[in-house]
Protein backbone atom coordinates (compact mmCIF):
# COMPACT_ATOMS: atom_id res chain seq x y z
CA UNK A 1 0.00 0.00 0.00
CA UNK A 2 1.66 3.32 -0.70
CA UNK A 3 -1.49 5.59 0.75
CA UNK A 4 -4.23 6.07 3.02
CA UNK A 5 -6.31 8.97 3.55
CA UNK A 6 -8.96 8.87 6.76
CA UNK A 7 -11.54 11.34 7.59
CA UNK A 8 -12.96 12.02 10.45
CA UNK A 9 -15.50 13.52 11.83
CA UNK A 10 -15.71 16.24 14.33
CA UNK A 11 -13.05 15.56 16.98
CA UNK A 12 -11.97 16.80 20.47
CA UNK A 13 -9.15 16.00 23.02
CA UNK A 14 -11.24 12.93 24.43
CA UNK A 15 -10.82 11.50 21.16
CA UNK A 16 -6.97 12.08 20.99
CA UNK A 17 -5.58 8.38 21.93
CA UNK A 18 -8.46 6.53 19.20
CA UNK A 19 -7.00 9.10 16.65
CA UNK A 20 -3.63 8.44 17.80
CA UNK A 21 -4.14 4.78 17.53
CA UNK A 22 -6.06 4.99 14.12
CA UNK A 23 -2.96 6.66 12.46
CA UNK A 24 -0.49 4.93 13.55
CA UNK A 25 -2.92 1.19 12.20
CA UNK A 26 -2.41 3.44 8.86
CA UNK A 27 1.10 4.23 9.18
CA UNK A 28 2.39 -0.05 9.91
CA UNK A 29 0.08 -0.57 6.91
CA UNK A 30 3.04 1.13 5.02
CA UNK A 31 6.10 0.69 7.53
CA UNK A 32 6.71 -1.75 9.64
CA UNK A 33 6.45 -1.05 13.61
CA UNK A 34 9.41 0.51 15.20
CA UNK A 35 11.27 3.48 16.27
CA UNK A 36 10.49 5.59 12.76
CA UNK A 37 6.74 4.17 13.52
CA UNK A 38 6.95 5.40 17.20
CA UNK A 39 8.81 8.77 16.69
CA UNK A 40 6.53 9.67 14.08
CA UNK A 41 3.60 8.98 15.85
CA UNK A 42 4.66 10.79 18.93
CA UNK A 43 5.29 13.94 16.28
CA UNK A 44 2.13 13.48 14.60
CA UNK A 45 0.09 13.57 18.14
CA UNK A 46 1.69 16.76 18.68
CA UNK A 47 0.80 18.07 15.42
CA UNK A 48 -2.96 17.19 16.62
CA UNK A 49 -3.41 17.49 19.58
CA UNK A 50 -2.32 21.71 18.62
CA UNK A 51 -5.32 21.50 16.30
CA UNK A 52 -7.90 20.76 18.58
CA UNK A 53 -5.89 22.18 21.73
CA UNK A 54 -4.75 25.69 20.28
CA UNK A 55 -6.81 25.45 16.14
CA UNK A 56 -10.44 24.16 17.44
CA UNK A 57 -10.30 25.65 21.05
CA UNK A 58 -12.21 22.55 22.49
CA UNK A 59 -14.62 22.94 19.84
CA UNK A 60 -15.04 19.41 18.03
CA UNK A 61 -13.48 20.30 14.42
CA UNK A 62 -12.79 18.32 11.74
CA UNK A 63 -9.41 16.32 10.15
CA UNK A 64 -8.29 14.54 7.26
CA UNK A 65 -4.76 12.57 7.47
CA UNK A 66 -3.33 11.23 4.89
CA UNK A 67 -0.14 8.54 5.20
CA UNK A 68 1.72 8.01 2.41
CA UNK A 69 4.93 6.66 1.36
CA UNK A 70 7.94 6.74 -1.26
CA UNK A 71 11.15 4.78 -1.16
CA UNK A 72 12.51 7.49 0.78
CA UNK A 73 9.96 8.58 3.28
CA UNK A 74 6.77 8.45 5.09
CA UNK A 75 4.53 11.56 4.76
CA UNK A 76 1.55 12.41 7.27
CA UNK A 77 -0.60 15.54 5.74
CA UNK A 78 -3.04 16.97 8.40
CA UNK A 79 -5.44 19.16 7.33
CA UNK A 80 -7.92 21.13 9.46
CA UNK A 81 -10.69 23.43 9.17
CA UNK A 82 -9.00 26.09 11.88
CA UNK A 83 -7.37 29.20 11.91
CA UNK A 84 -4.58 29.89 9.97
CA UNK A 85 -1.62 29.18 11.92
CA UNK A 86 1.90 28.22 10.94
CA UNK A 87 3.50 25.95 13.08
CA UNK A 88 7.06 25.59 11.67
CA UNK A 89 7.02 29.54 12.70
CA UNK A 90 7.76 28.82 16.13
CA UNK A 91 10.87 29.46 17.56
CA UNK A 92 12.91 27.08 18.92
CA UNK A 93 12.76 26.70 22.57
CA UNK A 94 15.84 26.92 25.15
CA UNK A 95 15.97 23.46 26.01
CA UNK A 96 19.05 23.87 28.59
CA UNK A 97 17.22 26.20 30.72
CA UNK A 98 16.96 25.01 34.57
CA UNK A 99 13.52 23.76 35.50
CA UNK A 100 12.36 27.10 37.82
CA UNK A 101 13.07 29.27 34.44
CA UNK A 102 11.43 27.15 32.15
CA UNK A 103 7.44 27.97 31.13
CA UNK A 104 5.48 24.90 30.93
CA UNK A 105 4.82 23.31 27.35
CA UNK A 106 6.32 24.45 24.47
CA UNK A 107 7.52 21.73 23.62
CA UNK A 108 4.98 20.66 21.28
CA UNK A 109 6.52 21.78 17.62
CA UNK A 110 9.95 21.03 19.14
CA UNK A 111 9.27 17.06 19.21
CA UNK A 112 7.95 17.43 15.71
CA UNK A 113 10.71 19.34 14.72
CA UNK A 114 13.24 16.06 16.39
CA UNK A 115 11.33 13.39 15.09
CA UNK A 116 10.63 14.26 11.52
CA UNK A 117 13.05 15.83 8.73
CA UNK A 118 11.02 18.07 7.39
CA UNK A 119 7.66 19.91 8.39
CA UNK A 120 5.57 21.51 5.54
CA UNK A 121 2.97 24.16 5.93
CA UNK A 122 0.16 26.07 3.65
CA UNK A 123 -2.92 27.42 4.51
CA UNK A 124 -5.34 26.00 2.70
CA UNK A 125 -7.14 28.37 -0.02
CA UNK A 126 -10.31 27.30 1.05
CA UNK A 127 -9.03 28.09 4.99
CA UNK A 128 -7.90 25.93 7.04
CA UNK A 129 -4.10 24.62 7.52
CA UNK A 130 -2.27 21.96 6.01
CA UNK A 131 0.71 20.75 7.88
CA UNK A 132 2.76 17.75 6.43
CA UNK A 133 5.54 15.88 8.21
CA UNK A 134 7.84 13.96 6.65
CA UNK A 135 9.94 11.00 8.14
CA UNK A 136 13.02 9.88 6.22
CA UNK A 137 13.13 5.95 6.22
CA UNK A 138 16.29 5.08 3.85
CA UNK A 139 19.17 6.64 2.66
CA UNK B 1 -6.31 6.36 29.63
CA UNK B 2 -4.27 6.64 32.11
CA UNK B 3 -3.76 4.42 35.23
CA UNK B 4 -1.76 5.60 38.67
CA UNK B 5 -0.99 2.94 41.56
CA UNK B 6 0.99 4.84 44.65
CA UNK B 7 3.06 3.19 46.82
CA UNK B 8 5.06 4.48 50.43
CA UNK B 9 8.25 3.43 51.16
CA UNK B 10 10.99 4.35 53.55
CA UNK B 11 14.88 5.16 52.52
CA UNK B 12 16.08 7.48 54.83
CA UNK B 13 13.31 9.67 54.26
CA UNK B 14 9.76 8.40 52.96
CA UNK B 15 10.03 7.90 49.45
CA UNK B 16 6.46 7.92 47.63
CA UNK B 17 6.28 5.78 44.23
CA UNK B 18 3.52 6.86 41.60
CA UNK B 19 3.51 4.49 39.28
CA UNK B 20 1.83 5.69 35.43
CA UNK B 21 0.10 2.67 33.55
CA UNK B 22 -0.88 3.69 29.95
CA UNK B 23 -0.77 6.98 27.77
CA UNK B 24 0.26 10.01 29.00
CA UNK B 25 -1.24 13.04 26.69
CA UNK B 26 -3.14 16.30 26.70
CA UNK B 27 -6.80 14.12 27.67
CA UNK B 28 -4.97 12.95 30.56
CA UNK B 29 -2.12 15.12 31.88
CA UNK B 30 -4.57 17.37 34.46
CA UNK B 31 -5.00 14.27 36.15
CA UNK B 32 -1.62 13.24 36.82
CA UNK B 33 -1.11 16.89 37.63
CA UNK B 34 -3.99 16.79 40.00
CA UNK B 35 -2.76 13.43 41.59
CA UNK B 36 0.89 15.08 42.12
CA UNK B 37 -0.99 17.85 43.88
CA UNK B 38 -2.97 15.43 46.00
CA UNK B 39 0.44 13.74 47.41
CA UNK B 40 1.97 17.01 47.82
CA UNK B 41 -1.19 17.87 50.38
CA UNK B 42 -0.99 14.64 52.08
CA UNK B 43 2.70 14.95 52.68
CA UNK B 44 4.94 13.34 50.19
CA UNK B 45 8.11 15.74 49.60
CA UNK B 46 10.60 13.31 47.67
CA UNK B 47 8.40 11.13 44.54
CA UNK B 48 9.75 8.44 42.38
CA UNK B 49 7.73 8.14 39.19
CA UNK B 50 7.76 4.97 37.95
CA UNK B 51 7.64 5.46 33.82
CA UNK B 52 8.11 1.57 32.64
CA UNK B 53 4.61 0.72 31.86
CA UNK B 54 3.56 4.57 30.62
CA UNK B 55 4.01 3.47 26.77
CA UNK B 56 3.24 6.86 25.65
CA UNK B 57 4.24 10.19 26.33
CA UNK B 58 3.31 13.44 24.79
CA UNK B 59 4.83 17.02 25.57
CA UNK B 60 1.74 17.65 27.52
CA UNK B 61 3.27 14.89 29.85
CA UNK B 62 6.58 17.04 30.22
CA UNK B 63 4.14 19.91 31.50
CA UNK B 64 3.35 17.54 34.01
CA UNK B 65 6.80 16.22 35.25
CA UNK B 66 7.32 20.00 35.35
CA UNK B 67 4.44 20.92 37.31
CA UNK B 68 5.17 17.87 39.85
CA UNK B 69 8.97 18.80 40.21
CA UNK B 70 7.90 22.29 40.96
CA UNK B 71 5.82 20.86 43.68
CA UNK B 72 8.12 18.73 45.20
CA UNK B 73 10.62 21.70 45.78
CA UNK B 74 8.14 23.89 46.74
CA UNK B 75 6.96 25.66 49.53
CA UNK B 76 4.48 24.00 51.91
CA UNK B 77 2.48 27.23 53.84
CA UNK B 78 0.28 24.34 55.63
CA UNK B 79 2.97 22.92 57.45
CA UNK B 80 5.90 25.72 59.05
CA UNK B 81 8.26 22.22 58.96
CA UNK B 82 7.81 20.96 55.78
CA UNK B 83 8.21 24.87 54.65
CA UNK B 84 11.40 25.06 55.98
CA UNK B 85 12.72 21.76 54.71
CA UNK B 86 11.26 22.90 51.14
CA UNK B 87 13.18 25.97 51.51
CA UNK B 88 16.65 24.48 52.22
CA UNK B 89 15.44 21.82 49.40
CA UNK B 90 15.48 24.79 47.06
CA UNK B 91 18.48 26.23 48.36
CA UNK B 92 20.52 22.45 48.10
CA UNK B 93 19.14 23.03 44.37
CA UNK B 94 20.47 26.04 43.63
CA UNK B 95 23.64 25.33 44.86
CA UNK B 96 23.71 21.68 43.21
CA UNK B 97 25.59 22.03 39.94
CA UNK B 98 24.31 19.64 38.17
CA UNK B 99 20.66 20.63 38.68
CA UNK B 100 18.96 17.89 39.05
CA UNK B 101 15.92 18.12 40.61
CA UNK B 102 16.68 16.42 43.90
CA UNK B 103 12.81 15.69 45.30
CA UNK B 104 11.21 13.93 41.74
CA UNK B 105 12.71 11.52 39.77
CA UNK B 106 12.35 8.75 37.17
CA UNK B 107 12.26 5.37 36.81
CA UNK B 108 12.64 2.84 33.84
CA UNK B 109 11.26 5.35 30.90
CA UNK B 110 10.74 3.27 27.59
CA UNK B 111 13.20 4.13 24.74
CA UNK B 112 11.23 6.28 23.49
CA UNK B 113 9.67 7.94 26.82
CA UNK B 114 13.39 8.40 27.12
CA UNK B 115 14.58 9.84 23.70
CA UNK B 116 11.70 12.55 24.85
CA UNK B 117 13.63 13.57 27.89
CA UNK B 118 16.65 13.17 25.99
CA UNK B 119 15.75 16.16 23.38
CA UNK B 120 13.77 18.16 24.93
CA UNK B 121 16.94 18.65 27.94
CA UNK B 122 14.62 17.05 30.48
CA UNK B 123 16.76 14.01 30.75
CA UNK B 124 19.27 17.21 32.20
CA UNK B 125 16.86 18.00 35.07
CA UNK B 126 15.87 15.11 36.16
CA UNK B 127 17.75 11.63 37.01
CA UNK B 128 16.52 8.49 35.39
CA UNK B 129 17.48 4.97 36.92
CA UNK B 130 17.26 1.71 36.24
CA UNK B 131 17.06 0.30 39.03
CA UNK B 132 13.93 0.69 41.75
CA UNK B 133 16.22 -0.21 44.66
CA UNK B 134 18.75 2.15 43.32
CA UNK B 135 16.25 5.09 42.60
CA UNK B 136 14.40 4.56 46.29
CA UNK B 137 17.97 4.98 48.17
CA UNK B 138 19.31 7.62 46.09
CA UNK B 139 16.68 10.32 47.86
CA UNK B 140 17.43 11.03 51.91
CA UNK C 1 -17.03 9.68 17.43
CA UNK C 2 -19.25 9.04 14.80
CA UNK C 3 -18.24 8.22 11.85
CA UNK C 4 -15.08 7.32 10.03
CA UNK C 5 -14.28 7.01 6.41
CA UNK C 6 -10.99 5.45 4.51
CA UNK C 7 -9.98 5.63 1.54
CA UNK C 8 -7.42 2.79 0.25
CA UNK C 9 -5.24 2.74 -2.50
CA UNK C 10 -5.09 0.13 -5.04
CA UNK C 11 -4.82 -2.96 -2.79
CA UNK C 12 -4.56 -7.01 -3.03
CA UNK C 13 -4.92 -9.64 -1.37
CA UNK C 14 -1.19 -9.23 0.23
CA UNK C 15 -3.02 -6.25 2.08
CA UNK C 16 -5.61 -8.33 3.36
CA UNK C 17 -4.07 -8.10 7.15
CA UNK C 18 -3.38 -4.49 7.28
CA UNK C 19 -7.03 -3.75 6.11
CA UNK C 20 -8.50 -5.54 8.37
CA UNK C 21 -6.47 -3.81 11.01
CA UNK C 22 -6.99 -0.64 9.82
CA UNK C 23 -10.81 -1.81 9.71
CA UNK C 24 -10.75 -2.81 12.92
CA UNK C 25 -8.85 0.07 15.01
CA UNK C 26 -11.55 2.18 12.85
CA UNK C 27 -14.00 0.59 14.56
CA UNK C 28 -13.07 0.08 17.76
CA UNK C 29 -12.76 4.20 17.45
CA UNK C 30 -16.63 3.74 17.98
CA UNK C 31 -17.03 0.73 19.70
CA UNK C 32 -15.39 -0.65 22.96
CA UNK C 33 -12.89 -4.07 22.21
CA UNK C 34 -14.97 -7.17 22.80
CA UNK C 35 -17.35 -9.85 21.10
CA UNK C 36 -19.01 -7.70 19.00
CA UNK C 37 -15.87 -5.86 17.54
CA UNK C 38 -14.23 -9.48 16.95
CA UNK C 39 -17.31 -11.02 15.04
CA UNK C 40 -17.79 -7.75 13.33
CA UNK C 41 -14.92 -7.98 11.76
CA UNK C 42 -14.88 -11.29 10.65
CA UNK C 43 -17.55 -10.43 9.14
CA UNK C 44 -16.18 -7.22 7.21
CA UNK C 45 -13.33 -9.66 6.38
CA UNK C 46 -14.92 -11.97 4.37
CA UNK C 47 -16.79 -8.80 2.23
CA UNK C 48 -13.37 -7.25 2.08
CA UNK C 49 -11.85 -10.93 0.71
CA UNK C 50 -14.75 -11.31 -1.40
CA UNK C 51 -14.12 -8.03 -3.20
CA UNK C 52 -10.53 -9.01 -3.59
CA UNK C 53 -10.67 -12.91 -4.89
CA UNK C 54 -13.76 -12.49 -6.92
CA UNK C 55 -14.31 -8.61 -7.72
CA UNK C 56 -11.10 -7.34 -8.72
CA UNK C 57 -9.95 -10.82 -9.36
CA UNK C 58 -6.52 -10.43 -7.62
CA UNK C 59 -5.91 -7.24 -9.91
CA UNK C 60 -5.20 -4.27 -7.30
CA UNK C 61 -8.34 -2.04 -6.80
CA UNK C 62 -9.78 0.61 -4.93
CA UNK C 63 -12.13 0.55 -1.98
CA UNK C 64 -13.82 2.84 0.67
CA UNK C 65 -15.19 2.03 3.93
CA UNK C 66 -16.74 4.37 5.67
CA UNK C 67 -17.42 2.72 9.75
CA UNK C 68 -20.14 4.64 11.25
CA UNK C 69 -22.46 4.36 14.75
CA UNK C 70 -25.57 5.38 15.79
CA UNK C 71 -26.81 3.83 19.13
CA UNK C 72 -28.17 1.33 18.34
CA UNK C 73 -25.87 0.01 15.84
CA UNK C 74 -22.55 0.05 14.06
CA UNK C 75 -22.33 -0.05 10.09
CA UNK C 76 -19.62 -0.42 7.82
CA UNK C 77 -20.34 0.81 4.51
CA UNK C 78 -17.85 -0.65 2.06
CA UNK C 79 -17.62 0.35 -1.69
CA UNK C 80 -15.66 -0.89 -4.37
CA UNK C 81 -15.40 -0.38 -8.04
CA UNK C 82 -15.68 -4.30 -9.40
CA UNK C 83 -18.38 -5.54 -11.68
CA UNK C 84 -21.56 -5.41 -10.15
CA UNK C 85 -22.13 -8.53 -7.87
CA UNK C 86 -25.07 -8.88 -5.13
CA UNK C 87 -23.62 -10.81 -2.29
CA UNK C 88 -27.00 -10.72 -0.33
CA UNK C 89 -28.42 -12.97 -3.17
CA UNK C 90 -25.85 -15.70 -2.38
CA UNK C 91 -28.17 -18.45 -1.25
CA UNK C 92 -27.97 -20.04 2.49
CA UNK C 93 -25.59 -22.76 2.36
CA UNK C 94 -26.56 -26.19 3.96
CA UNK C 95 -24.03 -26.52 6.98
CA UNK C 96 -25.39 -29.91 8.00
CA UNK C 97 -23.77 -31.61 5.25
CA UNK C 98 -20.80 -34.15 6.02
CA UNK C 99 -17.45 -33.14 4.82
CA UNK C 100 -17.34 -34.76 2.00
CA UNK C 101 -20.56 -33.98 0.74
CA UNK C 102 -19.71 -30.45 0.90
CA UNK C 103 -17.84 -28.40 -1.35
CA UNK C 104 -14.82 -26.18 0.15
CA UNK C 105 -15.69 -22.89 0.36
CA UNK C 106 -19.31 -20.76 -0.02
CA UNK C 107 -18.98 -19.94 4.05
CA UNK C 108 -17.81 -16.07 3.61
CA UNK C 109 -21.41 -15.03 2.88
CA UNK C 110 -23.05 -17.15 5.15
CA UNK C 111 -20.20 -15.88 8.19
CA UNK C 112 -21.22 -12.26 7.36
CA UNK C 113 -25.31 -13.29 7.33
CA UNK C 114 -24.02 -14.83 11.23
CA UNK C 115 -21.77 -11.77 12.52
CA UNK C 116 -24.34 -9.00 11.52
CA UNK C 117 -27.71 -7.91 11.61
CA UNK C 118 -28.39 -6.47 8.48
CA UNK C 119 -26.71 -6.80 4.93
CA UNK C 120 -27.56 -4.01 2.62
CA UNK C 121 -26.32 -4.07 -1.13
CA UNK C 122 -26.60 -1.47 -3.59
CA UNK C 123 -25.24 -1.02 -7.23
CA UNK C 124 -23.53 2.09 -7.30
CA UNK C 125 -24.83 4.55 -9.95
CA UNK C 126 -21.49 5.54 -10.87
CA UNK C 127 -20.21 1.75 -11.40
CA UNK C 128 -19.19 -0.44 -8.33
CA UNK C 129 -21.00 -1.97 -5.39
CA UNK C 130 -21.96 -0.69 -1.75
CA UNK C 131 -22.49 -3.23 1.09
CA UNK C 132 -23.19 -2.26 4.27
CA UNK C 133 -22.97 -4.28 7.46
CA UNK C 134 -25.43 -3.29 10.24
CA UNK C 135 -24.40 -4.86 13.38
CA UNK C 136 -26.67 -4.29 16.22
CA UNK C 137 -25.18 -2.93 19.86
CA UNK C 138 -27.92 -2.44 21.64
CA UNK C 139 -31.61 -3.32 22.41
CA UNK D 1 0.61 -13.87 9.06
CA UNK D 2 0.56 -17.33 9.93
CA UNK D 3 3.64 -19.07 11.47
CA UNK D 4 3.76 -23.16 11.56
CA UNK D 5 5.41 -25.35 14.21
CA UNK D 6 5.05 -29.31 13.84
CA UNK D 7 5.81 -31.74 16.60
CA UNK D 8 5.36 -35.61 16.60
CA UNK D 9 3.83 -37.75 19.30
CA UNK D 10 3.12 -41.24 19.99
CA UNK D 11 0.00 -42.63 21.33
CA UNK D 12 -0.91 -45.90 20.32
CA UNK D 13 -0.20 -44.21 16.67
CA UNK D 14 1.68 -41.22 16.01
CA UNK D 15 0.37 -38.20 16.26
CA UNK D 16 1.21 -35.16 14.43
CA UNK D 17 0.42 -31.83 16.55
CA UNK D 18 0.59 -28.45 14.17
CA UNK D 19 0.35 -25.57 15.55
CA UNK D 20 -0.89 -22.58 13.84
CA UNK D 21 -0.10 -19.63 15.11
CA UNK D 22 -1.07 -16.19 14.14
CA UNK D 23 -4.22 -15.04 11.07
CA UNK D 24 -5.28 -17.72 9.07
CA UNK D 25 -6.95 -16.04 6.32
CA UNK D 26 -7.31 -15.86 2.46
CA UNK D 27 -3.47 -14.68 2.08
CA UNK D 28 -2.12 -17.45 4.23
CA UNK D 29 -4.49 -20.73 4.17
CA UNK D 30 -3.06 -21.85 0.69
CA UNK D 31 0.56 -22.27 2.43
CA UNK D 32 -1.62 -23.75 5.63
CA UNK D 33 -2.85 -26.16 3.22
CA UNK D 34 0.95 -26.86 1.40
CA UNK D 35 1.88 -27.92 5.10
CA UNK D 36 -1.00 -30.60 5.24
CA UNK D 37 0.06 -31.74 1.90
CA UNK D 38 3.72 -31.77 2.57
CA UNK D 39 3.24 -33.58 6.17
CA UNK D 40 1.05 -36.30 4.52
CA UNK D 41 3.52 -36.91 2.01
CA UNK D 42 6.07 -37.60 4.73
CA UNK D 43 3.60 -40.09 6.52
CA UNK D 44 1.42 -38.47 8.67
CA UNK D 45 -1.82 -40.14 9.06
CA UNK D 46 -3.22 -38.53 12.31
CA UNK D 47 -3.18 -34.73 12.81
CA UNK D 48 -4.31 -32.45 15.85
CA UNK D 49 -4.66 -29.05 14.95
CA UNK D 50 -3.82 -26.50 17.97
CA UNK D 51 -5.76 -23.20 17.04
CA UNK D 52 -4.79 -22.05 20.49
CA UNK D 53 -2.70 -19.00 19.28
CA UNK D 54 -4.70 -18.82 15.90
CA UNK D 55 -5.25 -14.80 16.45
CA UNK D 56 -7.86 -14.93 13.58
CA UNK D 57 -9.78 -17.29 10.92
CA UNK D 58 -11.61 -16.58 8.44
CA UNK D 59 -13.88 -18.57 5.71
CA UNK D 60 -10.88 -19.77 4.00
CA UNK D 61 -9.36 -21.12 7.11
CA UNK D 62 -12.58 -23.45 6.71
CA UNK D 63 -11.46 -24.60 3.85
CA UNK D 64 -7.68 -25.62 4.90
CA UNK D 65 -9.47 -27.59 7.35
CA UNK D 66 -11.65 -29.20 5.07
CA UNK D 67 -8.81 -30.08 2.24
CA UNK D 68 -6.32 -31.22 5.45
CA UNK D 69 -9.31 -33.42 6.94
CA UNK D 70 -9.98 -35.23 3.48
CA UNK D 71 -6.06 -35.24 2.94
CA UNK D 72 -6.25 -37.37 6.14
CA UNK D 73 -8.67 -39.71 5.87
CA UNK D 74 -7.63 -40.14 2.12
CA UNK D 75 -6.27 -43.35 0.29
CA UNK D 76 -2.18 -43.43 0.55
CA UNK D 77 -1.40 -45.07 -2.71
CA UNK D 78 1.92 -44.75 -1.82
CA UNK D 79 2.11 -47.60 1.13
CA UNK D 80 -0.72 -50.19 0.83
CA UNK D 81 -0.73 -51.02 4.72
CA UNK D 82 -1.36 -46.99 5.35
CA UNK D 83 -4.12 -47.46 2.14
CA UNK D 84 -6.09 -50.25 3.81
CA UNK D 85 -5.59 -48.18 7.06
CA UNK D 86 -7.05 -45.29 5.45
CA UNK D 87 -10.12 -46.94 4.18
CA UNK D 88 -10.53 -48.72 7.27
CA UNK D 89 -10.98 -45.13 8.82
CA UNK D 90 -13.48 -44.07 5.70
CA UNK D 91 -15.41 -47.06 6.43
CA UNK D 92 -15.23 -46.31 10.07
CA UNK D 93 -16.28 -42.54 9.55
CA UNK D 94 -19.00 -43.92 7.12
CA UNK D 95 -20.07 -46.28 10.19
CA UNK D 96 -19.77 -43.50 12.86
CA UNK D 97 -22.91 -41.91 13.34
CA UNK D 98 -21.15 -39.03 14.98
CA UNK D 99 -19.30 -38.23 11.62
CA UNK D 100 -16.37 -36.78 13.15
CA UNK D 101 -13.48 -36.90 11.58
CA UNK D 102 -11.70 -39.73 12.85
CA UNK D 103 -7.98 -38.57 12.07
CA UNK D 104 -7.79 -34.38 11.99
CA UNK D 105 -8.89 -33.08 15.05
CA UNK D 106 -8.69 -29.58 16.84
CA UNK D 107 -7.12 -28.17 20.02
CA UNK D 108 -8.54 -25.33 21.57
CA UNK D 109 -9.96 -22.86 19.23
CA UNK D 110 -10.35 -19.05 20.56
CA UNK D 111 -14.05 -17.76 21.20
CA UNK D 112 -14.17 -16.25 18.21
CA UNK D 113 -12.83 -18.90 16.20
CA UNK D 114 -14.95 -21.63 18.00
CA UNK D 115 -17.95 -19.62 17.16
CA UNK D 116 -17.47 -19.53 13.55
CA UNK D 117 -16.74 -23.29 13.59
CA UNK D 118 -20.02 -23.72 15.13
CA UNK D 119 -22.04 -21.52 12.69
CA UNK D 120 -21.05 -22.85 9.82
CA UNK D 121 -21.38 -26.18 11.30
CA UNK D 122 -17.86 -27.35 11.45
CA UNK D 123 -17.86 -28.40 15.26
CA UNK D 124 -20.14 -30.72 14.09
CA UNK D 125 -17.50 -32.39 11.72
CA UNK D 126 -14.36 -31.85 14.38
CA UNK D 127 -13.71 -33.06 17.66
CA UNK D 128 -12.60 -30.31 19.75
CA UNK D 129 -10.54 -30.23 22.58
CA UNK D 130 -9.90 -28.15 25.30
CA UNK D 131 -6.66 -30.20 26.54
CA UNK D 132 -4.12 -31.30 24.82
CA UNK D 133 -3.18 -35.20 26.62
CA UNK D 134 -7.17 -35.73 26.45
CA UNK D 135 -6.93 -34.60 22.85
CA UNK D 136 -3.94 -37.20 21.76
CA UNK D 137 -5.46 -39.96 23.49
CA UNK D 138 -8.64 -39.64 21.65
CA UNK D 139 -6.51 -40.98 18.71
CA UNK D 140 -5.28 -44.48 17.64
N1 LIG E 1 -2.71 24.84 15.49
C1 LIG E 1 -2.41 25.95 16.24
N2 LIG E 1 -3.25 26.99 16.23
C2 LIG E 1 -2.97 28.10 16.94
N3 LIG E 1 -1.87 28.25 17.71
C3 LIG E 1 -1.00 27.23 17.78
C4 LIG E 1 -1.21 26.04 17.04
N4 LIG E 1 -0.18 25.21 17.28
C5 LIG E 1 0.64 25.87 18.12
N5 LIG E 1 0.16 27.08 18.42
C6 LIG E 1 0.82 28.10 19.29
O1 LIG E 1 2.21 27.80 19.32
C7 LIG E 1 2.64 27.59 20.67
C8 LIG E 1 3.72 26.53 20.76
O2 LIG E 1 3.19 25.27 20.44
P1 LIG E 1 3.87 23.96 21.02
O3 LIG E 1 5.32 24.00 20.72
O4 LIG E 1 3.12 22.79 20.48
O5 LIG E 1 3.72 24.03 22.60
P2 LIG E 1 2.40 24.04 23.50
O6 LIG E 1 1.26 23.65 22.65
O7 LIG E 1 2.71 23.06 24.58
O8 LIG E 1 2.30 25.44 24.03
C9 LIG E 1 1.37 27.23 21.42
O9 LIG E 1 1.45 27.57 22.77
C10 LIG E 1 0.32 28.04 20.69
O10 LIG E 1 0.30 29.37 21.18
N1 LIG F 1 -17.67 -9.41 -4.77
C1 LIG F 1 -17.98 -10.51 -5.51
N2 LIG F 1 -17.89 -10.44 -6.85
C2 LIG F 1 -18.19 -11.50 -7.61
N3 LIG F 1 -18.60 -12.69 -7.12
C3 LIG F 1 -18.71 -12.83 -5.79
C4 LIG F 1 -18.41 -11.75 -4.90
N4 LIG F 1 -18.63 -12.16 -3.65
C5 LIG F 1 -19.04 -13.43 -3.73
N5 LIG F 1 -19.10 -13.86 -5.01
C6 LIG F 1 -19.55 -15.19 -5.49
O1 LIG F 1 -20.36 -15.77 -4.48
C7 LIG F 1 -19.82 -17.03 -4.06
C8 LIG F 1 -20.05 -17.27 -2.56
O2 LIG F 1 -19.24 -16.38 -1.82
P1 LIG F 1 -18.80 -16.76 -0.35
O3 LIG F 1 -20.00 -17.17 0.40
O4 LIG F 1 -18.06 -15.62 0.19
O5 LIG F 1 -17.87 -18.04 -0.49
P2 LIG F 1 -16.46 -18.20 -1.24
O6 LIG F 1 -15.95 -16.84 -1.53
O7 LIG F 1 -15.62 -18.93 -0.24
O8 LIG F 1 -16.74 -19.02 -2.46
C9 LIG F 1 -18.37 -16.96 -4.46
O9 LIG F 1 -17.82 -18.24 -4.68
C10 LIG F 1 -18.40 -16.14 -5.73
O10 LIG F 1 -18.73 -16.94 -6.83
Amino acid sequence: MSAITIYFPPVCLDDLAEIRRLIESAVVCLWEPGEVVTELVIAINEAVTNVLVHGYQGQPGHMVVKVSRDNAALRVCLQDQAWPFNPTAVPTPDITLPLAQRQPGGMGVHLMRQFTHRLQYRALPEGGNELVLVRQIEG
Amino acid sequence: MMNVTIEQVESGVPVTIIKLVGQLDASSYLDVIETGKKLHREGTRDLLIDMSEMTFMASSGLVALHNIALLMRGEQPQDPEAGWAAMHAINRDVQNSSSFEAHCKLLNPTPAVRKTLDVTGFANLFEIYDGRDEAIASFG
